[in-house]
């Protein structure tokens, strides 16, 4: 065999590993990965953080901005003070409160939609890659068609179908544009898993189909999804503020932070600057944290990033 | 390459009648759960019935079935599909073509996402060489960091920030000058003008592009130094090329791939998010019109123009993956 | 009547109005339009000469022909200039003022039989003459249930309205001569006339090709179009060198420019490529910050109020509906939430009209001690009790709904809920009378008249009224108004009629609107129209 | 042995109790499709196009042939991992083909696989443990729960792996170790028969020789019964008792090990044996060479007759018409699909060494 | 070589190279004491540790070993195209013609590398750039050398392609490799290699992915080849059959060092050293049936920390306890040849 270089290097790694990291599983390898990783560290705490907000928002603000005489009418638009670092919302309220509490809104349509893609993504495209033939198709053609409707006139139309907007409506819609890419990428990955070796012995073995996927398609095919879902959530919870600035996202009373960042877009140039710039800053930091994780996931998950 | 693309022709026509369709019915559900938009123009106080019966069958808006939720209308669909078919996108509320109304302004949505096309390829690709090149030090960091920073902030709030301290400060600063070029002040106006059909749009398009910028910088950045470790990259090397032609020519050609494929997918995200650059820099494009149909509830101009816009989507795709045979001669000859 | 453009992410213009034409009062020489005297605010805006061009803000318009198409203030804003009225009404004392097309519009003793006589020579832009065949043409073609024209309604009073080509009750006496007959007597039928799009005579040109005179109305006001409609872009007009009427025309040009946002065309007053502009509360702090005291500020005549579903519970409760009243601090959402841009209710007549009064709402102060005292002799418990409050979606509503349903929540212990709706389904619902809770409603005056607002909205029959409220009193009391000998007598009626509605409060009034008005220095002259709830375009006069 | 294969299985079902496995003239033609709408097939790509043979208790049965000629696909077919498109497949005397999937999966106790590629083979998110346990689970009632673990750990013992690496992932290994955990897997159902395809070409030299061994170990321990199928000839000859030699889905000659390496007597078999090169310079030049040109043809479209004429060097207009069939022949005592097969010695060194080209033109 | 070729070489524009004296005389390649290292995330892995050889103009140098052993960092490090970090040379010399390749600047040395050494790779297909055809590639080097025109250089392609034995040589210059089949691929890359008229050739491993009836037709050439143009050729192989039948003489690697160098027969005849002999016995041969072949225990080191004294004494059959301490120098054996192996004499005369 040659040993070119790229070979090369990888065998010293092999060699390596079996000798000092006698014990480090491959999942270890990503672990110690990780580790040493500050960017991992930083997006991981500031996801932490974010998460304990969307749960527990009593954790970081005591009172809801929506609990009655919670938001008095005269602090409208009152600027940073000692007493309240972040000022008052253009409703009165408390801005850190209503960050807080928003949390929820934004982060949860974010985790709800990724779950839902997810889910949607990893059984269609199982299905196609693993099946192919017919159902690889039917199921690659579906979601072209999804796939053609661009995503926010998509959504546009889409929305105007339910009078109420929640968390509900939202997750749906986003999940209806967000599921085809996740397919995509679950398909092409389960075809190459398909092919490997291994997916021979067990058949050889005389696994099921089933016993096949659950054991071995399903765990070596969905590293990029998880990749690609991490950084998904950051660009739902933007996509969530889009919608909301269109008009066709969230309504009040919801506190969400989509919302409080067109509420202060305007407001912002006449001089209230806070108005946008904690809601801004907020969105940033999460998709910012969000993205980043995937991507130190993915150089830890991903070989040939070694 | 020949069948390859008629391949894609065919199998572009059950895509483009599943999406017109879920477009159909969509907006079928949307008549049948949320009311007549008809009706809505008229406010409060109905109009006398006769008028509205007459406007609900000047806009098809007759059919019993858009009274029954979950009906898909069937029979509308195909009546749909024959007027597109002629080129018959339906007519507003003013009774005003749609298909009219689209032609006068994609152009200038044309010119907005070819700017704003150009913008995040020259650009995201030099930022994804560069950070490829640079793998791991400050320059890779900070264009990982940046394009990050820019995919988390809305397009609107950087589109306001953008309109008002570089369009009207600067802008306005330099259109007001005796020593600025005249180019200069336009390509950073707060909105459109017509006497600069290009011009104008550049602070637009920059801002529409923004968007998609990390995308083209990361893959083109994965790409390449996936490439780099290849073996013809070697072969390159061992012919004594320079490392800038070996980069440039070798590498990037390859590098290109993903990012044009990418591209594809990124033409429905520019059409979308034109509608949010439009708005904000009131410019007369087809974003604008789907805009100003949504505040105006015309719900005709909405379906009319998102139907056009899929449409135009699909093809857009088809040519891409055409290019994308064209540079990887490997799907050419499959 | 009164148009609510469903407007969503511009949030509601300052020129939501749509009026009945009354041209300022005392206007009537439109050559001298600009003298100053007429315009309330001239301190905030110097005085130029005619001529000149200038660009003002504008939202594209539905239709400029048919002008009987039009059916909202965009279009009549530029109708208003492109054509002569038939008539005017002053806007304090209600009479009609021939300063149109009109020499004199003549009823018969019991009010059914109209005579309009028009003044001769007048031609339309193109040359044709103004004659009672361009009445006659229009006005058939206007009350034709198939040509489904939006101001058809003006015409229903007309015999053989509505049932076929030719109305039955229009005769051509001469050319200048027509005779109008109605299907029962309406004494307000020339004030009628005055809403000026309705009743426009539509030129033979025009109706042989309506597309294109909609792209390019053929009119008989002092401006014609210069060049087409460039759709949501603009519209410009100039003086028309042959005009012989008396409407106001200072500039030669005016150009109207259209923007997607409010925001944009601000933004575009700033570049210096915009004169004259309606500032929209998402822009007014800004504007207001930068420009201060250059902004002019004119009370509207809109109503903005919250109507109750008075068969259901609680709202059936008399003492529940002025409980919720009082609980609301109106000066404070004024302020804090509509930017001042507002004027809290005193009355259900906004205060532009003649005939509205000052102290007439004894619920509509804010007084939270009475409002829990008055809930408290209710007998009804706000303990556990949600109230729904409905608002139409992305009309920029939502604000002051809620700080409202807080403040009552605060005072009165009502939760509430916000159920925001599309537009369409909002009617529906309106309709068929499904609001469980308050719902938003607005009001704008067709007439300068107490029962133009009191009728619709509490009368039994009223156009306007969802409230399903229904108090014989108050019908007989509008009623006598009707019939009054003099405009001093009916205004006893119908405040009356009034305090009765202002005490039960089927609806609470909310506010009337301010419409803030920013120009450039190029301009002057500037004067915002309470009637036509539209800036007077016609007299603006440019300084540079 | 020196009893025709095709013999055997033409005269219809051996009695001879020895017989693990037998094959007749089975087929995979894949299906070539064509077409935009409707995928018309227009042909078939024939991997492998009418194959027999006959495999006893305790015997190797080497496959050899360039890559292409469809010897992988025959251990897939063997296997059972592709549905043959004709011909008959028996195991212990059971017909594969009309196994319903219950019969198949206890079919599969008796005829197990070692593949190719050391790495792709082993599922890289499982231990050591779970892959070579894995058949246990898929039959659970081969081995009862509890005792798993050390028969797994048995299985390493076995293949020459520290039993208390059960718990390690395959990445943690060399080569030659995760050769012998596939080896250890194909182990756990105590097969009678298993089908190696190319399992020491990814290896080493110094590795593979470990590999080889370790083979030969386990027959005689276990009484197991090999198909041997590699490109490798040395390694072939080494292991195997009989071998079968194969080009464009056909078996072009098979005899006894020692039949085919000193007296080949079909073209191809004797063009394979002259290209490999042995290690020894003093044979350098003393060998005949014969250096084939061009490139095997396609198997959608098989030449007609002797597939392997066009770049036979002896072909004449017959083998162009008739095809010649797997049989013993005047010029050979063993079966060789050649007109004009004849013994010819390549691999020894010989006195008047002659490089003879093929005759057929170019086609890539 | 074609008469097009040679001239095109005289017209070459003042190459960089005209300012470096070579010196005729000089061997066409030295190899001294070479050293490289790779700078991994654990540690410094010696790939290659003081590896010396020369090679003479129509000479064939075998290098053999395993996987790791360092064979093609050697051949990189003298073609000077490793990627440098991770690896880096760290000592010695590569002089070709009495020049040290190693201490020229990077454009000189870019020139010494199209002109002077060549070098085919094993995966002719990854090591062809996908979407180019394998015209313009080959046209690439006498466009960016030769300064020729885009006609010339396709012309000269063609010629190539001709030599190489491509049939339809003027048609297939159009086609992309992927439609080549991998002989035919191997012959582009062999003719990439001789473009450009260079003295030396390093062929890494260039049949290990062929099929052995391509493989001979392969070998066949390039030997032909070799002789034709009397180029110094160095053959990178773990085949033993194959270098036996090639080379002229060998040298062994294990463990990034040369175990063992020697004529191609000695070594065969009687090797020198324990891991050389240790190969030869455990591969099985095409023309004996034979026994149980004997194989090497254990794995080869790895790099990075490998055992102290002889790399090779964990698995050799004649190491004693000052084999895991000193590191054996290279012995000079009787009849020109080396060892690095304390006991060469025992392992010569087993």
């Amino acid at each position: 065999m040659s040993d070119t270089m790229a070979g090369q290097s990888a065998g010293q790694t092999e060699n390596l590993s079996t000798k000092s990291g006698a014990n480090r599983s491959l999942w270890g390898d990503v672990r110690y990965e990780l580790v040493r990783s500050p960017v991992f560290w930083i997006s991981s705490i500031l996801v932490l953080v974010i998460l304990s907000m969307a749960f527990f928002p009593q954790l970081w603000a005591q009172t809801s901005p929506n609990t009655s005489g919670a938001c008095p009418l005269q602090n409208a638009r009152v600027k940073p003070s000692a007493d309240h670092p972040f000022g008052f919302t253009n409703a009165g309220c408390d801005m850190w409160a209503s960050l807080v509490w928003g949390t929820g809104k934004s982060v949860i349509v974010a985790i709800l939609v990724t779950a839902g893609t997810v889910i949607l993504g990893v059984t269609f495209g199982t299905l196609a890659g693993y099946l192919g033939g017919f159902a690889d198709t039917i199921i690659s053609r579906i979601t072209d068609i999804f796939f053609g409707l661009p995503f926010i006139l998509g959504a546009l139309v889409f929305l105007a179908i339910f009078p109420e907007r929640n968390i509900w409506t939202l997750t749906a819609v986003l999940t209806v544009f967000g599921w085809t890419s996740l397919t995509r990428v679950m398909r092409g990955s389960v075809i190459s898993t398909k092919q490997k070796d291994y997916v021979d012995a067990a058949r050889a073995a005389g696994a099921s189909d089933l016993f096949i996927i659950r054991k071995h398609i399903l765990a070596n095919s969905i590293a990029p999804v998880i990749v690609l879902a991490t950084i998904g959530l950051g660009s739902f919870i933007g996509a969530e503020a889009t919608l909301t600035f269109l008009g066709v996202g969230y309504q009040r009373p919801t506190v969400s932070w989509g919302l409080l960042v067109s509420e202060g877009q305007n407001l912002a140039l006449a001089g209230f600057w806070h108005l946008l710039v904690f809601p801004s800053a907020f969105i940033v930091i999460t998709v910012l944290a969000f993205i980043l994780l995937g991507d130190v996931l993915r150089d830890a998950l991903d070989p040939r990033t070694r | 390459m020949g069948r390859y693309v008629a391949r894609r022709l065919i199998q572009f026509i059950p895509v483009i009648l599943g999406t017109l369709f879920l477009l159909h019915l969509l907006s079928t559900l949307t008549i049948q759960v949320v009311g007549d938009p008809v009706r809505a123009l008229f406010g409060e106080n109905a109009p006398p019935a006769a008028v509205i019966d007459q406007m609900r069958a000047d806009y098809n808006l007759d059919d019993a079935c858009l009274e029954q939720p979950g009906n898909p209308c069937l029979g509308l669909f195909v009546d749909r599909l024959g007027q597109y078919a002629g080129g018959d996108f339906g007519i507003n509320f003013r009774g005003r073509a749609v298909t009219e109304m689209f032609i006068e302004r994609f152009p200038v949505t044309v010119r907005l996402t070819i700017i704003a096309l150009v913008f995040e390829t020259v650009v995201g690709i030099l930022m994804g060489v560069l950070a490829g090149l640079r793998k791991d030090k400050f320059a890779d960091n900070f264009v990982r960091f940046f394009t990050v920073a820019l995919v988390a902030f809305p397009t609107f709030v950087f589109g306001t920030l953008a309109q008002l301290f570089i369009g009207l400060q600067l802008g306005l600063e330099l259109r007001n000058s005796d020593w600025a070029p005249d180019w200069l002040g336009q390509m950073l106006n707060v909105g459109y003008n017509a006497d600069y059909p290009w011009l104008s749009l550049v602070l637009p398009g920059v801002v529409l592009g923004s968007f998609s910028l990390a995308s083209i910088a990361r893959l083109t950045r994965t790409s390449l130094i996936e490439n780099l470790r290849s073996d013809y990259v070697r072969t390159a090397r061992a012919k004594g090329l320079r490392t800038r032609r070996i980069v440039g020519i070798h590498t990037l050609r390859n590098s290109l791939i993903p990012v044009v494929t990418y591209i594809g997918i990124d033409i429905g995200l520019l059409l979308g998010g034109a509608l949010v650059t439009e708005g904000i820099f009131n410019i007369p494009g087809v974003g604008q019109l789907v805009w100003l149909a949504i505040q105006s509830n015309d719900t005709p101009v909405i379906i009319g123009v998102v139907t056009i816009l899929t449409i135009v989507f699909l093809v857009a795709n088809l040519l891409v993956d055409i290019l994308y045979a064209a540079l990887d001669p490997r799907i050419r000859y499959e | 009547m009164r148009v609510k453009t469903p407007l969503r992410v511009t949030a509601v213009s300052a020129v939501l109005a749509l009026g009945l034409a009354a041209c300022g009062g005392g206007d009537g020489d439109g050559e001298n339009g600009g003298d100053g005297a007429t315009t309330p605010d001239a301190a905030a805006s110097p005085t130029g000469q005619p001529g000149g061009t200038y660009s003002a803000e504008l939202t594209e318009p539905s239709y400029l022909a048919p002008a009987s198409n039009c059916y909202e203030s965009e279009c009549s804003a530029v109708l208003k200039m492109v054509n002569d009225p038939l008539v005017t009404t002053d806007f304090e004392s209600g009479e009609l003022i021939f300063d149109g097309l009109a020499e004199s519009i003549e009823p018969n003793d019991d009010q059914t039989v109209w005579t309009v006589t028009l003044k001769d020579g007048r031609t339309f832009h193109n040359g044709e003459p103004v004659n009672s065949d361009a009445f006659l043409r229009a006005w058939n073609y206007s009350a034709n249930p198939k040509n489904a024209q939006a101001t058809a309604g003006f015409m229903a009073r007309i015999d053989g309205a509505g049932k076929g080509k030719e109305m039955a009750g229009l005769k051509k006496v001469d050319d200048t001569t027509f005779e109008i007959t109605l299907s029962g007597p309406f004494s307000q039928f020339g004030s009628m006339m005055s809403y000026a799009p309705a009743f426009a005579p539509m030129a033979q040109e025009c109706m042989d090709d309506l597309k294109a005179c909609n792209e390019a109305p053929i009119g008989t006001g002092p401006y014609m179009m210069d060049g087409s409609w460039e759709h949501d872009k603009g519209i410009t007009v100039t003086r028309w060198a042959d005009y012989q009427g008396e409407q106001a025309a200072q500039a030669d040009t005016i150009e109207f420019k259209m923007f997607t946002t409010p925001t944009a065309a601000f933004r575009d007053y700033q570049n210096g490529g915009l004169d004259v502009l309606s500032l929209a509360p998402d822009v007014y702090l800004e504007a207001k910050g930068q420009l201060g005291d250059k902004i002019l500020e004119e009370p509207t005549a809109t109503l903005t109020y919250l109507g109750f579903p008075t068969a259901k519970k609680p709202y059936d409760e008399v003492k529940v509906r002025q409980a919720i009243s009082l609980a609301i601090d109106r000066q404070l959402i004024v302020d804090q939430v509509l930017n001042g841009l507002a004027k809290p209710s005193t009355d259900i007549v906004t205060p532009p009209i003649p005939g509205s009064r000052d102290d007439a709402c004894d619920y509509c102060t804010h007084d939270p001690e009475q409002a829990k005292t008055l809930l408290e002799e209710s007998g009804v418990d706000a303990e556990g009790m949600t109230l729904e409050y409905y608002f139409n979606a992305d009309a920029g509503h939502d604000q002051w709904v809620e700080a409202a349903a807080r403040q009552v929540q605060e005072t009165l212990g009502f939760d509430y809920k916000l159920n925001a709706t599309e537009w369409a389904q909002y009617l529906e619902l309106l309709d068929a009378g499904n609001f469980e809770g308050p719902f938003r409603l607005g009001w704008s005056l067709d007439y300068p008249s107490p029962e133009n607002y009191l009728r619709p909205i509490v009368g039994t029959d009223g156009d306007s009224n969802y409230t399903e409220y229904s108090n014989p009193e108050v019908d007989e009391l509008l009623t006598q108004g009707d019939q009054a000998g003099s405009i001093e007598e009916s205004y006893d009626a119908y405040h009356q009629a009034g305090d009765i509605a202002l005490d039960e409060m089927p609806i609470i009034p909310m506010w009337s609107g301010v419409t803030a008005i920013a120009f450039s220095e190029e301009v002057g002259d500037v004067r915002y129209d309470v009637g036509d709830g539209e800036i007077a375009f016609g007299e603006i006069t440019v300084t540079q | 042995m020196s009893t025709s294969v095709t013999e055997s299985a033409l005269a219809g079902g051996s009695t001879d109790d020895d017989v693990v496995l037998e094959v007749r003239d089975v087929k995979k033609h894949f299906p070539l499709t064509q077409g935009i709408v409707f995928k018309r097939t227009i042909g078939h790509v024939k991997a492998v196009d009418g194959v027999s043979l006959t495999l006893r208790r305790g015997e190797t049965l080497g496959v050899v042939g360039e890559s292409g000629c469809g010897k992988s696909t025959l251990g897939r077919l063997l296997m059972g991992l592709e549905r043959p498109t004709d011909g008959s497949i028996k195991v212990l005397g059971q017909e594969m083909a009309g196994l319903d999937n219950k019969g198949m999966r206890k079919m599969r106790r008796n005829i197990q696989i070692v593949l190719q590629d050391p790495y792709s083979s082993l599922d890289p998110r499982m231990t050591v443990g779970d892959i070579v346990g894995e058949p246990y689970e898929v039959h659970p009632d081969v081995v009862k729960p509890k005792e798993r673990r050390k028969a797994v750990q048995d299985l390493l013992d076995v293949v020459g792996l520290n039993p208390d690496h059960i718990n390690r992932y395959p990445h943690q290994f060399s080569g030659g170790q995760r050769q012998r955990i596939g080896i250890a897997r194909a182990l756990a159902l105590k097969p009678k028969i298993i089908v190696a395809d190319e399992p020491v070409s990814a290896l080493d030299v110094s590795v593979q020789a470990q590999v080889v061994n370790l083979f030969e170990r386990l027959q005689d321990e276990f009484g197991l019964s090999y198909v041997f199928i590699a490109h490798d000839l040395s390694v072939v000859r080494h292991i195997s008792d009989r071998v079968m030699v194969m080009y464009l889905g056909k078996a072009v000659e098979t005899g006894d090990e020692h039949e085919i390496y000193d007296g080949p007597t079909h073209p191809y078999t004797q063009a394979l044996l002259s290209a490999v090169p042995v290690p020894d310079p003093r044979l350098r030049g003393q060998r005949d060479q014969i250096v084939l040109e061009g490139d095997v043809p396609s198997p959608a479209n098989p030449p007609s007759g002797c597939r392997f004429r066009t770049r036979c060097w002896m072909a004449q207009d017959i083998c162009a018409t008739e095809e010649p069939m797997l049989v013993n022949r005047d010029g050979s005592a063993h079966p060789s699909a050649c007109h004009f097969a004849a013994e010819r010695d390549v691999v020894h060194a010989v006195d008047n060494p002659s490089v003879i080209e093929g005759t057929t033109s170019d086609n890539v | 070589m074609s008469e097009t070729l040679t001239e095109n070489r005289k017209r070459q524009p003042r190459s960089p190279l005209s300012g470096v004296k070579f010196d005729d005389s000089a061997p066409l390649l030295e190899v001294e004491n070479l050293q490289v290292e790779f700078h991994t995330r654990d540690g410094i892995a010696k790939a290659v540790q003081g590896v010396s050889f020369t090679l003479n103009a129509g000479e064939t140098l075998g290098i053999l070993g395993e996987s790791g052993c360092g064979k093609s960092v050697t051949a990189q490090a003298i073609m000077g195209i490793l990627d440098t970090p991770p690896a880096k040379v760290t000592g010695g010399q590569v002089r070709y013609r009495g020049v040290d390749l190693l201490q020229m600047d990077e454009k000189t040395r870019r020139h010494v590398r199209a002109n002077k050494i060549a070098m085919i790779f094993q995966d002719a297909l990854s090591s062809l750039n996908p979407v180019f055809t394998v015209g313009w590639q080959l046209g690439e080097l006498y466009r960016q050398h030769a300064g020729a025109s885009r006609k010339e250089a396709r012309a000269k392609a063609v010629e190539l392609l001709e030599m190489v034995g491509i049939p339809a040589a003027r048609d297939r210059v159009n086609d992309f490799p992927h439609q080549f089949s991998g002989g035919m691929r191997q012959r582009v890359m062999i003719a990439m290699a001789l473009a450009l008229q260079p003295d030396i050739i390093i062929a890494d491993e260039p049949t290990t992915a062929l099929d052995v009836t391509v493989q001979a037709q392969v070998m066949a050439l390039l030997a032909d080849l070799q002789r034709e143009m009397q180029l110094g050729l160095i053959l990178i192989t773990h085949d033993m059959g194959v270098v036996a039948d090639v080379t002229d003489k060998i040298c062994v690697m294990y463990a990034g060092h040369a175990v063992e160098q020697a004529n191609v027969y000695e070594i065969y005849e009687r090797p020198g050293h324990p891991y050389t002999k240790a190969l030869l016995e455990s591969i099985p041969r095409v023309d004996q049936k034979g026994e149980e072949l004997t194989a090497i225990k254990g794995l080869p080191p790895a790099l990075v920390n490998p055992p102290p004294g002889c790399s090779f004494h964990p698995r050799c059959a004649f190491a004693r306890d000052r084999c895991k301490t000193d590191e054996p120098p290279l012995y000079q054996l009787p009849g020109n040849r080396e060892s690095a192996c304390h006991y060469w004499e025992e392992v010569l005369n087993s």
